[in-house]
Parts: C-alpha cells; structure tokens; sequence
C-alpha cells in the first residue's frame, strides 16, 4: 500500500487532530497527558517533516480532494514543493519543540490543568500543516483562522495577568483584521477567474490558469501583502508580535515566532509568485522596501529591550525582514526577466527561513528554560547563570551565534546569500534601482551588526557576570528532555552552517518551480564543500573548511600550550585593583546598550528622568539616584492611538442615535418613509 | 398532513400550557410540544424534499424550499429554547422573580409565538402572513415586561408601539400590493396568494408595486431591526427573560427577513430594476456600521448581543439586497448559522447572568473558572459569531464579501470596516469575562448543555462539512428568489 | 605542480606569525620616534609574547568556559583569516573558503568572543569596553560593505585573488570609485583595529580604552594569544587594503620566481603603511565616543560617493 | 341612488373623516379625543356600508360592522374606564405646539394627495379619489403618536392609524378579502387588550402615565 507524500502529510494532521480530541479524555492524570500528548505531536511533526523532505527532495506534486466544505467547494490539499518545504521548516521545528515541551510543561503542573494547553497545541499546529497544504481559498482561511484562534487560546493560557489578555487581544484583532484583506484578495482573483457563475473560482489552480489584468492584480497583491504582513509582523503592523510572543509559554512562543511567521512568508510567495505570476517590478520594490524598514527598526527596537522573551520577538520582527528582503530582491529580478538570479535570492529568503525558525526557536527554548529555572523574564534580574545551566547557556550561544549571522553557523551563510544577490543587483537594467539597491546592502550590514551587539547583551547580561537579583531562588539546570529540544536545533543551526551546499540541492525544486530557473548546479561547482552561488570566481564560501580551520588552529595551539604544565591560579576580581566590587555594578542590559539609544535615539519616544535624593539638599552629596527610563514604540502613537479614538468618537456618535424618548424613535420611521418615498417619485 | 401536526401542536400546547403552566410537569410539557412540532417539521420538511413545492389546505398554506427550512430551524430552536428554559425558568423562580401566574402566562405565550412564526412562513396568503406577524409581535409583548421593572416596562412599551407603528405601514404596503394584484388576477381572495402573485409578477404594475414596496420596506424592516427603525431592538432583547430573547435574536427576525425577501421577489419581477435590491443593501450596510460601532459602548452583555443581531440581519439583508447566487446563498446559509449562534450565546448569557445576578459586564468575571461549559461556549460562540472561520458564520461571510467585490467593490471598504470594529468591540468585551480568576460573589450552577454543545456543534459542522441536502436546498431556495 | 599552492599557504601563514609582531614593533618605534622618546626595540612585542607565554595564568573566581575558550578561538579565527588574504601569491588553496565578506565576518565572530569575555567577569571595565566595542562595530559594518560593493562593482566579484586578478589585467587604471573606497576603507581599518582616532591601543586609562577594557582580566598564555592575535588582526587589515587596492606587488598565478620579490614588495609596503599610520596617530587625537558616528558616517558617506561615482562616472 | 351621489356622500365622510384626524391632532381634553375617534369610528363605518352597498361587496358589511362595534362602542368604553380608574388628569399638553402641528399634518395631506397620484389614474373604483384622504388620515395618526407625551394619547394615535388604514383597504380595493379583515379586527381587539393591561401596570410602576419618564434605556451617557 504505497502512501504518497500528501498521504503522510494528511496522516500527521489526522494524529494532531486526535490528540486534541483525546487529550480531554486523559484529564485527570496529568503528567501521563504530557508525555503521551507531546510525544504523539512529535510522530506527527516527524511525519510532517517526513512528507516535506520527500516532495521537496523528488520534486512531486500530488493533490487531494476532502470531502469536507461546500459541497460545491470542497477542500483542495496539494503538496508541492513550496508547501513542501515549508511543511518541512514547520514540521522539524514543531519535533524539536514537542521534545522540549515534555520536560517544559512539567512546569506548569503544580498551579493549573494543561489539558487546554495540549489541546490548542495540536490544533495550532494542525492550523499550520494544513495552511501549507491548502489548494482552494476557504480551506486556506479556515486553517489560517484556526491557526489563529489556536495561538489566541495559547497566548490566553496564563488568562490571570493583565497584560497577556491585552496582548491576546491585540493579536487576534490585527490577525483577523489581516485575514480579512486576504480574503478580499482571494475574492479578487477568485471573481475574476470565473465571473463569479458558479463556486469553481476559488480554487487555485482556477487562479492559476487565469491572466490578471494588471488593475486588479495589483489590488489582489496589495491586500495580499497587508494581511500577510500582518501576521509575519512587518513594521507597520508588527504592534502586536512584541506583546503576544513573551507572555506566551516559551515552548509556544518559539513556535510562534519560529514557524507560525513563516505561514506568512509562505502566502506572499504563494501569492505573488505562484498565483498572480506576472507582476511590475514595483512590486518587488515594495516588499523589499518593507523587509528593509522591518530589519533596521526590528533590530533597533530588539536593542532597547530589557525582557529576554521581547527582545527576541522584536529579533523576530528583523528575521522576517530579512526574508522579505531575498524575496523581494527575488520579484525585482523576475520582472526583469533574469531567472538565476531571482532563484538566488529566493534561495536566500528560504535559507534564511529555515535557519530563522531553527535558530529562534532554540533562543525561545533556551529562554523559556531561564524563565522556568528563575521564574524571572527580565535581563536586569538575572547574571552568571552560566555557572548553575551551563547545558543551557552553550546552547543559547550557539543560538546567538547563529543569529548574530557568524560563520561557522548557518545564519552567516543566509545573510551571506542574501549579499551576494544585493551585490548582483548592478546587472538590472533600470539606473534608479542600481543606485538604490546598494543601499539597501548598507542598511542590511548594519542590521547584522547590531543584531551582533544586542545578542553579546542578551547573552552577556543573561548568562555571564554575576547574578543580579534581590532574591536568589536556587536554579537547577533544565532537565534533560528540554536539553535534546535545544540541542537538536543546535546541532542543525551548526549543520546547516556547514553544509549549505547539500541544503542548497536538497530545496533546488523550489526554484525550478517558482522562478524557472536552477541554481544547485552553479552553487556546488566547486564541490560539496564550497558554496558557490553564480560563479566559482564571482564569490565562494566554504562552511566546513572555515570550521575545520578554526577548529584546527585553536587545538594545535592548546595541545602546544599545554605542552608544559603551567598552575592557573583562581583569584579574586583584578578590576584595577578595586576591591569592593558588588554585583550592581556590573552593566546590565540599559546601560549596555545606552551607547546605540543615544546613537539612534530619534526612532523612539524616549522618557527618561533622573532624581536625585542628596543629604542635606546639597547635590554635591548624593545620597540615592532614581533613574527611570521608558521606551515606547513609535508606531502606537502614530498608527494605533488615532485609530482606536476615531472608532470610539464615532462609536459616541452613533450611541446618541439611541436617546430613549419614544417620540424620537417615531421621527426617525417617518422621515425614513418620507425620504424614501420623496427618493422614489 | 405533517402540516396541519407543525401548525396545531404549538397552538394546542398554547391552550393547554395556559391552565397549567406552573406545575411541576409543565416545563417538560412545554418541551415535549416543541420537540413535536420539530419531529412534524423534519416530516415536512422530507416531504418537500422528496416531492418538491406543494400547496396544502386548498393553496392556503405554501411550501417551497425557501420557507421550509426557516420552519425546521424555527422549530428547533424553538425546542432547544424550551429545554434551555425548563432550568432557566425554576432558577428564576427561585430567585423569586417570576410569580406564579406569569409562569402560566409565559408557557402559554411562548408556545402561541412558536406558532404565529409557523404561520408566518407557512402561509400563502400575504394577508395572513401580515395578521401572523402582528400576532407574533403581541404575544412577545408582555412577556418582555415579564419582570415588571420599570427598564422592562418601559422596554415592553416601546417594542409595542414602534412595531405596532411599523406593522401598519406594512399592512398599508400589502393593501397597495393588493390593489395592483386585483387588477391582474380579480377579485377575492386569488390576488393575494404567493403562488399566484410570483406567476404574474411581471404584468403587475410597476410604480405601485415600489411605493408598495417603501411601506413594506419600513414596515417589515422595522421587524427585522435595520438602523433607523432599530430602536425597539436592543431594549426588547435585553429586557425579556433570556429564552425570550433568544428566541426574538435568532428567529423573529428571520421571519421579518423572509416577508421582506418574499415582497422583494416580486418587486423585482415586476419593476425589472435593482432599485428594492438597492434600498435593502443600502439598509444592510447602514445597520452593519452602526450596529458595529454602537457595540463599542455597551454596558449591559444583552443589549451588545441585540446589537450583534442587528449587525448580523444587516448583513443578510445586504446580501439579499446584493442578489446573485453566490450572495444569494451566502445570505440564506448567514440566517441559518445566525440564529444557531446567537441562541446558543444567548443561552450562556443567560446562565452567566444568573451566576453573577446581573447583566453588567464588568461584574461578570471568570466564567472559565467559574463554569467552564458556560466559559467555553460564550467563548466559541462569541467566536463563531465575530466570523472565525471553523464555524459556518464565516463560510457565509467569506461568500457574501467575495461576492461584494465582484458586484459592487467600492462597498468593501464599509463592509471591512463593519466586520473588522464588530470583531474589535465583541472581543474587547467579552474576553474580560472569559479571563481571569472567579469573582467571590459569583454562584455556580448547572448549566443547560445539551442546547449549547448541539448548537455549536452544528455550526461547526456547517462550518467545515456542508450537508449535501442542505446544500440542496440553498440551492433550490436560490433559483426561487432570482 | 598541486602541492606548491600548499607550500605558499603554509609560508603565508608563517610569515603572518611572524612578521605581525614585527610590524606592531615597528610602529611603536616610528611613534617613539616621532614623540621623541627612545623606543624599545624592533623585537620587543617578540619579547612580551615569550615572557607571558611563560607566566602563570591568574583567573577570576567566576570566569567561566567562555572566558578560557575565547584567546584560541580569537587566535585561530584571525590565523585562518591570514591564510585568505593573498600576500605573496594569488592561487591560494584557502583563497576560495572566503570572500571579503567572509573574511569581515571571521573578524566579527573574533569580536564577539572577546565583548562575552569581556562581560563575563561581570566588572564596570568589561561591560563598558564590550559596549563601545559592539558600537563601533556595529557603525564601521554598513561603511565596510559599501566599500566591499564599490570594489566589486569594478571586479565583477567579491573573491580576493579573482579581484587582484582583474587589477592585473589592467582592465582598471585610476578611477575614482576605487580612491573613494580606499579613503573609506582606511578610515574603517582605523575603527576596526581601535587605532587612535577611534581608541587608544597604547593606554589602560579606564575611560578612554575600549579594546584593551575587555581584555583587562586576562593574564598569562591567554594574554600573550589575545595580544598576537590583536597585532596579527593589525597586519591583516593593512595586507587587505593592499591586495585589495595597490596589489601591485603579489605574484600572479602560476609563476614561481616571484615570491621571493613578493615578499620584499610586501616589506617595503608594510613599512610605507607603518609610516602613513603613524603619521595619522599623532595627527590625531583620540575622538570622544559619540563624535564617532560623524567620523563612521564619513567613511560610509565616501564609500557610497565611491559607488555612486562607479554608475555615474564609469 | 346612482353613482356620482354616492360618490358624493363618501367623499363628504372621507372629509369628515379627515376633520376629526386634525380634530384629534390638535384636541387637549381627554374625553374630547375619545369622543372625536369615536365619530371618526362612526363615519368609517357608514363608508364602508355605502361602498360595500353599492359595489356589491356584501362582505364589507360584516366589517362596517365590526368597525361600528369595535372602533366606537368597545374601545371608547374601554378608555373610559381606564381614564376613570386610573384618574388620569384631563388636560393633554402636546409637545409641538398647535399652529405648528396643524402646518405638518397640511403639509402631510398635500404629500399624501401628491403621492396617491399615480394610483388615481390607475384604479378605476369610484373611491379612488379618497385614497389620499386615508394615506393622510395614516400619516396625521404617526404625528399624533410623536407630538404627543400622554400613553392614552398615544394609543388613540395609534388606532387613528388603524382607521386610516383601514379606510385605505376600502378605498383603493373595495376592502381586504374577509379573512384579512377579521384578522386585522381581531389583531386591533387583543392590542386593545394589551395596551389596557400596559396602562395599568405603567400607573402603579411610574404612577403617572407621562411617557417621558421613560427614557432610561438610552446610550448616551
């Protein structure tokens, strides 16, 4: 009995979908609900990942007709290479993050039931599989929308604090709101496919076959690309990813921020390379432009924070940026007509999706586990862990590594990608973009770059120093199933670093199928070992020889200097010869990253006020110095505040209709019929 | 023959509840009458699925796709209601709120509603669908100001003048429509039938028809709650006892919505033109907006669900108002899925209210905590009702919007509007009742489930696997009213 | 003729061992000179590598891993960056691990080990220093790759040896986007290495040093490692901009002979740097922190003027 | 009898009809107001005997019947006894005062004349001219109901409507088919019901019938 990959993939979401179901059932023995629940969520994500890898891989495309929906509507599923792969990011990082919520979860077992935590788990990632797998537009809302009611009940888990319901809340508005232009998107396209005779416009494959004209076509994408944007958090509307991601469950947010974005990635490039096809090159301008102001003002807004799970959510803002960019790069070159290079920087964008959700889902991993051990988010609170989980702390610096784009591991290779298709860009034909794009080369240096500086904060003030809390609970290392979650991602941050190239072969269907063109054979012209994106003599990068040769250097020079044996004596602090050294006076994460808030300090509203409290009222003598410091996003004075007094002014406006005297009530009938009637003659 | 079983059982029931409505048994009674007049419904129902239209009681009664659906709906529900009520209702007599006359008198009245809204849909004759309609409204009336509070009274007072108002303007629509009838079918009684009415819509004469259809507009749309003539709506829905108002929110309305489409038909047969179309979507998107916006304020958790309806009909009279068959559909499968879903709301309004003794919303706290059956289906029903996908809501919203974009794109902006602050004003509310820890003056009590969960669980089912018979029917239901 | 790239790898790598420090030795010697004080010799930085190889190491009591880990993986890192760089020929076997930015990016993982080593002692010093470090850094990176496009603009690649290949074949005589990058690159090589406008190599006043703060609590072999490779990233960089811009000098594939005169073009090259660098030292005076945004804001302004003029001009 | 005096004599009661409307608009007293519907009750009654005499429509005896019995006898008597138990003061203020009033319901009657227009031409029954006179008579019955700030007054706005409406189906059709017009009858009987049981339970809850105390439902705080 052959299964086909759309077979195993449908089998993974029938698991998830009984293992909600039956979660219920279990309710009373708790601990045996988690282990059983998470661990069938991981044969699910492993067949996922199963299915994913073998489409992509083989280049397949199968499809399939539910019986469920309209009846004449019924839900497409197809798996073709671009679902394929996106079933394979989701499904690997799902499997990690299903073997760390194990041991995670336990946490939770003393103070609340989990069973509806299990049970919008696997709806959630239900939700995902089944976005990537739909071929017709109402099963894709559905499974958008249940994806998104899902995360809405996850983000509401901890229902008793203020903050998560309000950050719960401004989730599921702006996702609903973004749902909502994706559906008139479909509605364009879908009216314009068959006129609107019969049900059979809303499949895709109907999209696919009809030419768009360029007016609608135009409308359909921008609408497109505000509801995606929306939810992937792309700077205008990104409000909502800083507030729902940190009050989330860490095991939840790191599949939030790590997977749940990239659905997003996956319906602008369904949508504008798959369905609509030909587009202006302004198109491409427009994504490229948003990546760019989403990675400069992610990073910028990920440097000021001082609570670990934020600052990492607004890093989620500056990845997705990223992609965007190699996307964007990608339609620009599309509309010019130049195949190999639009599939470069489309194998940028998906590189840097893969890694992205590798690399952050292990930082949230590795946060949560700080946040179990300490039951503290803020950086300012914590220091020197690294002594009581240094399990954790190597993990979440390779993490860092990683996404700080540094070479041995595979953010370094994506980002490295992504320049070589900026650098690329001189050969368009138009001079405006020519001067252009470089600029955008600039802003994306500088990107990596402070990503680099926030993440020798978050990891420095996290981890290394010496702890900074008032109370000192005892701190006990993560237990060993959180342990593998983070090492298995670790572990493939650091494959994918090094072996690009086999990577890089492994997602050439994608290319072939989305921009025509294949850049695997040009890529491994030198070899497995080099990674050569155009041509051997244009740029080349070798991931195992860099590591291979770090590796080598550093233990020649151990092995040589520990020839002789040389005492290492343990002291206390030098620091210049100052003895009283005390843990405040160490920097945390405010002071850290003072220097860049004063650099850039006009991309925020910034409130900061010093008291001074001095004997006797001389300011000479300072006795105590209160330093309060609030940074505010810019976009909810500018986008968000209006819109929410507009809607409450006009809501006062409408309640005067309803003034309770009868005799008012009986006006507004008459002269309803008297204007009606005065319309009719 | 299940005709005369739908339409006498509710009537005898009236009768019989009317001598005694508050004995122990009666509740169960009262269930048992409705559960009947569902199984006579389904009965119809079968037999119009099988044979097609058919003209019952020499063409005083007639059946097609259309209305038989609305009448199995109205049925069930009305069933589930009385099982809702049955626990609702000795609650309230044990808070001492309900004597023991008003008990007889609601039992009595619920049962004759039930029947006037049958009659309503079932009969051919637009007069008789006038009288059933007047009588559906009066036997509402005083059991709005049940509880004799001055808001209820006041509330009653209202309901009964500005319908009483409305339902004459219509009677003056249905005396125009009958003048231009007789002059094509003759006198008596022939001129007034559905049946024969659509055969000749299009010899009838064409201005008297639209200012018949201004009257009946304003008249029947005074029922169906649409803005300028909604005022009674929001008071009346919240005042009543909550399966009162579970039963007004889900059902009366459909029927005020079905005499409206009905007339539209046949103005659009005789005029030719989309003008009736244009004013009933004109009235749609002015009620979707301004339902939307007025949700944003409200205070007390009925009155904000009375306004959901307000925006809900506004929605289905848009779409009907759009015409074609995707929006068409689109709007028969919204009233279904609607009055599901804001009965089974209403329900659990009704249980948290009692668990907290009040209708304001930020006493209601906790409800998960407190009784999670009544948490969670508040929750999905709140859910299902802003138009989430999993749940038909959507599937009727995704088709109704596509439909707009096609037919009329500049609407889309208000429409998105609409949705998008209904969906903002319903979360922002509810989601503080859902949340947070139990309030220590919250009593818990056991909840009427089986209505919630068959509720819900259709409106999923409709949402993710539409029946094929249903389907069917919409379908039928859709060549009628092109 | 396969093993020979091998050899000129394995030379190069020497030479970088030992020509960095003479190179750091020869510019304290110009500066004594040029401040009129009596210098300590060519060979000195030789002398304080073997004296703290031979010392015991002193550590804090809470220095973790990280901090015993960083001295190798910051030497290695800037080792196999040497073996990248062509100096004395073109066809180096390494040459293709890594392109320029590559090459930027083994310097930057080198600098993000030595800011957690910095903070890792948990002192005012070391946070400080890591700060200003990751600052800088992060201001000097746009300038840098701007500079790296408006070079490769010209050579059509971003690989090194392909761009002294193209220099050769003379296709590029004098052009400005070329001038352009290199006063761009200069003023970038000055932040990177902490050179004086930007800081000052030579001091342990607490307020001023931004490099040698992260480095203050190390002792012994790790410090004679960190301080090697420190001259050794110095070395580099100057061996970067002439490949890069005047590779006049470098052998070009395939002949043999010319390695010999390679490598005295080289040493006569690194002392006219030596010289222009000090002379830029005493020019100039160390910049307060924040007026650094101007002098990397110019260096970026100039790269970009570069790449302008490449479209404009050529 | 032949047609043009009858058409005559209906046409004088359409206008009596129309006189005790705006009699009832602009009326103060209570008992005046009862007594004014009562006549207008009578006159609608001896229309629809004459039309139904005279075009042969015998069922429209049963209704002139109805009407005599229900609009003048039953529902006056009913008010009476309500405004006697109930003790409500006699003096009726209106909201608007009367010249104001009076220029509306002119103004109503010539959009109402403006408006039958086309049906005139159309209907080729003798009584089609006084279709106007009944859409006025409606109309006038909704002003009423808004000018007014008594319960009781409003409710005799009301059931003006109804005799407007119900002199409408007379005029443009000859009246309703039978079973229409018992079941508008019998709809006007239990509203009549209602609104009494409605008098009596807004006297002891507010112990005045003054409607604009009730105005707590409102949203515009």
């Amino acid at each position: 009995m052959t299964f086909s990959s759309i077979d195993i993939a449908s089998y993974s979401i029938l698991l998830l979908l009984i293992t909600a179901i039956s979660a219920s059932l279990l309710n009373r023995s708790q601990k045996l609900l988690i282990t059983i629940g998470f661990s069938l969520t991981t044969i699910a994500s492993f067949l996922a990942v199963a299915a994913g890898a073998w489409t992509v891989g083989s280049n397949l495309t199968n499809k399939v007709i539910l019986p469920a929906g309209l009846p004449d509507l019924l839900f497409h599923l197809r798996l073709d290479p671009l679902s394929g792969f996106f079933l394979t990011v989701i499904g690997l990082l799902s499997f990690f993050v299903s073997i760390y919520s194990i041991g995670y979860i336990k946490g939770f077992l003393g103070h609340r039931p989990v069973t509806s935590l299990i049970i919008f788990y696997c709806l959630f990632l239900a939700g995902m599989f089944m976005v990537v797998l739909a071929d017709d537009a109402l099963f894709f809302l559905i499974s958008w929308e249940i994806m998104a009611a899902a995360s809405y009940f996850l983000v509401m888990f901890e229902d008793e604090k203020i903050e998560n319901r309000r950050a719960a809340f401004l989730y599921i508005i702006v996702a609903h709101v973004g749902a909502i232009a994706i559906l008139l998107s479909f509605g364009i396209m879908a009216g314009l496919t068959t006129g609107f005779q019969g049900f059979s416009g809303y499949t895709f494959d109907a999209m696919r076959a009809t030419k768009f004209p360029l007016g609608w076509a135009t409308a359909a994408f921008l609408l497109a690309f505000f509801g995606f944007a929306a939810k992937a958090g792309v700077i205008p509307l990104h409000v909502w990813l800083p507030e729902a991601h940190p009050v989330a469950p860490s095991n939840i947010s790191a599949l939030m921020s790590g997977v749940m974005l990239k659905t997003a990635i996956y319906g602008i490039i369904r949508i504008s390379f798959d369905l609509l096809k030909v587009f202006p090159w302004w198109w491409g301008a427009i994504v490229l432009v948003f990546g760019l102001v989403s990675a400069v003002m992610g990073v910028l807004y990920a440097l000021m924070q001082h609570d670990l799970k934020r600052l990492l959510a607004y890093h989620s803002v500056e990845n997705i940026g990223i992609i965007l960019i190699g996307i964007g790069l990608s339609m620009i070159f599309t509309s010019f007509q130049m195949p190999l290079l639009a599939a470069l920087a489309l194998t940028a964008g998906l590189f840097h999706t893969m890694n992205h959700a590798m690399f952050k889902g292990l930082l949230f991993m590795g946060a949560g586990a700080v946040l179990h051990a300490t039951h503290e988010r803020n950086m300012e609170e914590m220091g020197g862990l690294i002594h009581k989980m240094p399990w954790t702390a190597a993990l979440f610096l390779v993490g860092c590594i990683s996404i700080s784009a540094l070479p041995p591991f595979n953010g370094f290779v994506s980002e490295w990608l992504t320049f070589q298709a900026f650098l690329l860009s001189p050969s368009l034909p138009s001079p405006l973009l020519n001067l252009l794009i470089p600029m955008g080369a600039a802003l994306l240096a500088l990107t990596g770059a402070l990503a680099a500086a926030c993440f020798v904060k978050a990891f420095g003030v996290t981890f290394l120093g010496h702890w900074r809390g008032h109370h000192n609970p005892n701190i006990k290392e993560a237990d060993w199933p959180m342990r593998i979650g983070m090492l298995l991602s670790a572990l493939t941050c650091l494959g994918l670093g090094i072996l690009p190239t086999l990577f890089i072969d492994w997602m050439d269907a994608l290319s072939e199928q989305l921009v025509g063109a294949k850049i695997a054979s040009s890529a491994t012209g030198l070899g497995w070992m080099w990674l050569t994106p155009i041509a051997h003599d244009r740029a080349s990068y070798s991931g195992p020889i860099v590591f291979v040769g770090i590796m080598a250097v550093v233990v020649i020079a151990y092995v040589l200097l520990h020839s002789r044996p040389a005492a290492i004596h343990r002291v206390p602090i030098w620091d210049c010869g100052f003895e009283k050294i005390n843990q405040r006076m160490q920097y945390n994460a405010t002071s850290f990253s003072m220097p860049i808030r004063r650099i850039f300090g006009f991309l925020f509203s910034i409130k900061e006020n010093v008291r001074l409290v001095s004997y006797l009222g001389n300011a000479v003598f300072p006795k105590r110095l209160h330093y309060h410091l609030r940074i505010r996003d810019l976009f909810w004075g500018w986008l968000y505040k209006p819109v929410v007094k507009a809607s409450f002014w006009a809501s006062r406006q409408v309640g005067r209709l309803q003034q309770g005297r009868i005799q008012v009530y009986l006006i507004y009938s008459f002269v309803t019929i008297i204007i009606l009637l005065v319309f009719l003659r | 023959m299940p005709l005369m079983i739908l339409l006498g059982v509710p009537l005898l029931a009236a009768i019989v509840l009317a001598f005694i409505g508050d004995r122990k048994f009666a509740p169960e009674i009262n269930i048992l009458g409705s559960a009947a007049t569902f199984a006579a419904g389904i009965g119809l129902a079968l037999e119009v699925y099988a044979h097609g239209p058919m003209l019952a009681a020499g063409n005083f009664f007639f059946v097609d796709a259309f209305n038989v659906y609305l009448s199995v709906l109205t049925s069930f529900v009305s069933m589930t209601t009385a099982i809702f009520s049955r626990r609702y209702m000795r609650k309230e007599r044990e808070h001492g709120r309900i004597g023991h006359m008003r008990m007889r008198f609601y039992h009595a009245m619920f049962q004759l509603f039930i029947f006037a809204m049958l009659l309503c849909l079932l009969t051919n004759n637009v007069g008789v669908l006038w009288i059933a309609m007047e009588l559906a409204t009066l036997s509402t009336v005083l059991l709005v100001s049940l509880y004799r509070t001055p808001s209820a009274i006041e509330a009653a007072w209202k309901y009964f003048i500005l319908c009483g108002v409305g339902i004459a303007l219509a009677l003056f629509g249905t005396v125009l429509l009958y003048f231009a009838a007789e002059k094509v079918l003759g006198e008596g009684g022939q001129a007034l039938l559905w049946t024969n009415l659509s055969q000749v819509s299009g010899k009838l004469e064409p201005t008297v028809l639209s200012l018949a259809f201004v009257f009946l507009m304003v008249g029947y749309g005074t029922k169906v709650g649409l803005v300028p003539v909604h005022n009674w709506l929001p008071d009346a829905h919240s005042e009543g006892p909550t399966p009162i108002s579970a039963v007004l929110s889900g059902l009366l309305l459909n029927v005020a919505l079905y005499a409206l489409v009905r007339c539209k038909v046949l103005i659009d047969g005789s005029t030719g033109t989309h003008h009736a179309g244009n004013i009933m979507m004109g009235f749609g998107l002015l009620s979707i907006i301004v339902a939307a916006f007025s949700l944003l304020r409200q205070k007390d958790i009925k009155r904000m669900f009375a306004y959901s309806s307000i925006e809900h009909m506004g929605i289905a009279t848009f779409a009907f108002g759009l015409g074609g068959p995707i929006a068409t559909f689109g709007a028969l499968l919204h009233m279904l899925v609607h009055s599901l879903t804001k009965s089974s709301i209403f329900f659990t309004v009704g249980h948290a209210s009692q668990m907290h003794r009040t209708q304001e919303m930020d006493k209601i706290k906790g409800l998960l905590k407190g009784n999670p059956l009544v948490g969670w289906g508040l929750m999905f029903g709140v859910m299902a009702i802003a138009g989430m996908p999993p749940f038909g809501v959507f599937t009727s919203e995704f088709l109704i919007l596509t439909a707009t974009i096609k037919d009329a794109p500049f609407l889309t902006p208000f429409l998105l509007l609409g949705f998008g602050v209904a969906f903002a004003a319903l979360f922002k509310k509810v989601q503080p009742m859902i949340a947070g820890a139990a309030p220590s003056y919250q009593r818990n009590l056991k909840a009427a489930h089986i209505p919630v969960i068959l509720h819900m669980a259709l409106v999923l089912l409709i949402g993710i696997y539409m029946p094929a018979f249903l389907n069917q029917w919409f379908h039928k239901a859709v060549e009628l009213l092109k | 003729m396969i093993i020979y790239p091998f050899i000129i790898e394995i030379l190069q790598i020497l030479i970088i061992l030992a020509v960095a420090p003479a190179f750091a030795g020869w510019v304290k010697i110009l500066k004594c000179w040029s401040q009129g004080r009596t210098s300590p010799g060519l060979f000195q930085p030789y002398r304080d590598i073997v004296k703290l190889f031979s010392k015991d190491v002193v550590l804090a009591e809470n220095a973790s891993w990280i901090f015993r880990f960083t001295p190798y993986l910051v030497f290695g890192a800037t080792v196999l960056a040497g073996g990248i760089v062509p100096m004395l020929s073109v066809d180096l076997p390494l040459a293709a691990t890594a392109d320029v930015i590559a090459l930027v990016a083994l310097f930057a993982i080198a600098r993000f080990f030595i800011a957690l080593a910095g903070m890792d002692i948990g002192t005012a010093f070391g946070g400080m220093g890591s700060s200003r470090e990751m600052t800088i850094a992060s201001l000097a990176e746009p300038a840098m790759l701007m500079a790296i496009f408006t070079v490769s603009l010209a050579s059509k690649s971003t690989s090194l040896s392909q761009m002294i290949q193209v220099i050769y074949s003379g296709q590029s005589v004098f052009r400005p986007s070329i001038a352009f990058a290199l006063l761009a690159f200069i003023l970038i090589a000055l932040a990177e290495t902490g050179r004086i406008p930007v800081d000052n190599p030579a001091t342990h006043l607490e307020l001023t040093m931004i490099h040698e703060a992260m480095i203050l609590e190390y002792s012994g072999r790790h410090l004679a490692l960190i301080e090697w490779a420190g001259m050794m990233k110095l070395f580099l960089f100057v061996m970067l901009g002439i490949a890069v811009f005047l590779p006049w000098g470098i052998a070009a594939s395939g002949n043999l002979e010319a390695i010999p005169a390679a490598f005295l073009f080289m040493l006569l090259k690194l002392g006219i740097a030596g010289v222009c660098l000090v002379l830029i030292e005493t020019g100039l005076a160390k910049m307060r922190l924040f007026r650094l945004t101007e002098f990397l804001g110019s260096a970026f302004l100039l790269a970009t003027l570069g790449m302008l003029s490449y479209f404009i001009l050529e | 009898m032949n047609i043009n005096l009858v058409i005559q004599i209906n046409s004088f009661l359409a206008a009596m009809i129309l006189l005790t409307a705006f009699g009832m608009l602009v009326q103060r007293r209570m008992y005046g107001l009862i007594h004014l519907f009562a006549w207008q009750g009578i006159f609608l009654s001896v229309s629809t005997a004459i039309v139904g005499f005279v075009a042969g429509a015998h069922h429209l005896y049963i209704s002139s019947i109805l009407t005599l019995s229900l609009k003048v006898v039953l529902l006056p008597y009913i008010l009476h006894v309500l405004i006697r138990r109930l003790k409500i003061h006699k003096e009726v203020e209106t909201i608007v005062n009367v010249p104001m009033t009076m220029l509306i319901g002119i103004a109503l009657v010539i959009f109402s004349y403006h408006l039958t227009a086309p049906i005139r031409e159309l209907s080729t029954l003798m009584t089609r001219s006084t279709l106007a006179v009944a859409l006025a008579t409606v109309m006038l019955g909704l002003l009423m109901m808004i000018t007014r700030k008594h319960a009781v007054t409003q409710i005799i706005g009301f059931l003006a409507m109804e005799n407007g409406l119900f002199f409408a189906a007379t005029s443009a059709t000859y009246g309703m088919p039978l079973v229409v017009e018992l079941g508008v009858a019998l709809d006007i009987l239990i509203a009549a019901f209602i609104f009494g049981i409605f008098f009596f339970h807004i006297h002891t809850t507010f112990d005045s019938l003054d409607v604009d105390q009730m105005a707590r439902l409102k949203e515009e705080d």
